[in-house]
């Protein structure tokens, strides 16, 4: 129980998964995911993990570069995840399909470049259905 | 009971009259993203179901009024309403 | 763990890739022994529909992920009777191969009965 | 006079409906990907506008038979019509 | 050139980027001195609303956007008012500042009379 | 004229835009793009520009990899473009957010990597306004 704001005193801390299924800029969703993610931080629950798939994979490029005027989502998942060690995956099929590599993806299949941000790792779908197993909740955030 | 939280507009997607349909007793309603828009119309006086949230920060970014009928609420009112209800559906094409 | 969960599949096959991704994450979720079970509502429907032949338009037939989940001990899958009605179809209408087909005319009871809802 | 080009299936958004909106006397529709399922409601068999044609590809990928009072058409075809129209008017969401 | 291009406007804003995207591109197109019209139909109606204020989602507020239009020569805008209608709003409701709304009752009549349509 | 087929024999051969907005894979959109590309051109049409607008700057990854017995649109564009001189143009704004980078915009940017395929290039929304002036056809391609 680590609780946060006066609101929170009577409530059990509990395990968030985060579903996030939609690319930053292409659609509010992904915004929405990471102001949900600090508000569940804020008020002292657990975020199991954050699970990136279909264009929600974006989320993960290091080369996605917003104009100076515009919020950046990227630091702001990566501070997230520095200061409470979130778990950041970004499910490795789906990132394959739509160009989001980590460095071992692009050598292994022969690509010219690598643009998987610090903070996230790639990881297969099992993670999700871990994550269902060991969370007492999980929400989507859609395309 | 679920908490059912819809982000499209219900005069271009079926995600409202979607989740409606799936609404019994006891569940709740949050009006997310362009979710808010049905404060334009179905939800505006009586809503159909209840309770009915609103992301207070998605009315306001569309200049939308929230009506009596209607709980304004911020991300934290969200986190802990997800945390009253199971299961969390979203309703988002 | 003993946690119920629910995939709710509401989007039509081939337009954009939910229906096929959403399949691809219950085939994991099965392999490892943590099988959702699975309810076809609103144009989720229309993944069921028999005589589908993909290839014109360059992509895999989506029934094969279907067909696939008894091997996963995926037995039965629901269906919404309101979804099938507002689009004019019947449960005869609908392919068989795949898990048998249960309808549900209170979805809105069934969803309450899970744990977690993933929605695809 | 405009050639339409509908997208989205029917039953879950309401680009159809605008796009019938916007039909006018002379003009011609066209369903590609999801807009084909509009065969299997509102367009199954006496069509409220015309001509109707829908992309054959897309129909067989989905399972659906192209009823009489629609016109069958690949890509080939689909061009052309593009060049007996204008303007073009996509519907995609 | 001497032809006539039209912007149709559908989307929302902030919900996705293409009420946004579809502004920037009139935008672009007018600093050229070819500005199409613009006519808002469906959702894209909401853009019209006054008093947006998208700070506490994130988003740069689109209706400075609009109000630039005058600036470059886009004097006037269509609004669809069926589409109005639709949502239980008249112009009366819609935001002032940026180019003249007119009503439309036949859009498809007034579509048909572009070489060019721009969809958004 | 450039009759290509007995079909096309009666016909102008026109002069055609297309903007696309959809990802590949995403959406069914982006393959649809490429097939009436494919046509317009087999009917002796010409294409004067493809603009990859939206989501559809995603179309111009050289990272994209989808598996074996999937459609790879990438290398299906890059090989109309060197058979046809296509210009196939990528929006430099909606690339910049979206993390679709030039070697020339990853240096600009301080970037880690570029992703631009080869056979795109970066240019601004005002060749969208001109393959408007210039084409007899425009024909959208929604995400």
């Amino acid at each position: 129980m680590y609780p946060a704001t006066s609101d929170t005193r009577n409530q059990a801390a509990m395990n968030f998964t985060l579903a996030v299924y939609a690319a930053p800029h292409a659609s509010q969703s992904a915004a929405t995911a990471l102001r949900f993610a600090q508000a569940l931080l804020r008020q002292g629950h657990q975020l199991y993990r954050v699970f990136f798939y279909c264009d929600g994979v974006h989320n993960g490029s290091s080369l996605a570069t917003p104009p100076q005027d515009e919020t950046d989502l990227l630091p702001a998942w990566q501070s997230l995840q520095a200061e409470h060690g979130l778990d950041l995956v970004v499910c490795i099929a789906a990132a394959q399909r739509r160009g989001v590599l980590s460095e071992a993806e692009a050598k292994r299949l022969e690509r010219p470049a690598a643009n998987l941000a610090p903070g996230f790792e790639l990881a297969g779908l099992g993670q999700l259905a871990d994550a269902v197993a060991h969370s007492d909740r999980l929400v989507t955030f859609g395309s | 009971m679920s908490l059912h939280i819809v982000s499209k507009s219900p005069f271009s997607s079926t995600a409202l009259a979607d989740c409606l349909t799936s609404f019994i007793e006891g569940d709740a309603l949050v009006l997310i993203e362009d979710g808010v828009y049905a404060l334009s119309g179905a939800l505006k006086s009586q809503p159909v179901v209840g309770p009915v949230y609103c992301l207070a920060a998605d009315a306001q970014a569309r200049g939308l009024t929230i009506p009596a009928a209607v709980e304004a609420i911020d991300d934290d009112r969200w986190a802990s309403l997800c945390t009253e209800h199971n299961p969390i559906v979203s309703w988002f094409r | 763990m003993g946690k119920r969960s629910l995939a709710l599949c509401r989007q039509a096959p081939y337009g954009n890739a939910l229906a096929r991704e959403g399949l691809e994450a219950v085939l994991a979720a099965s392999a490892l022994e943590q099988a959702p079970d699975l309810l076809f509502s609103g144009d989720g429907v229309f993944q069921l529909l028999p005589g589908q032949e993909p290839d014109g338009i360059g992509q895999k037939n989506l029934q094969r992920n279907l067909q696939a989940l008894p091997i996963f001990d995926i037995e039965r899958a629901y269906v919404c009777e309101h979804s099938l009605s507002q689009r004019g179809l019947s449960l005869d209408d609908l392919a068989t191969g795949g898990p048998a087909l249960h309808p549900v005319s209170d979805i809105g009871k069934l969803i309450s009965s899970y744990d977690t809802v993933l929605s695809f």
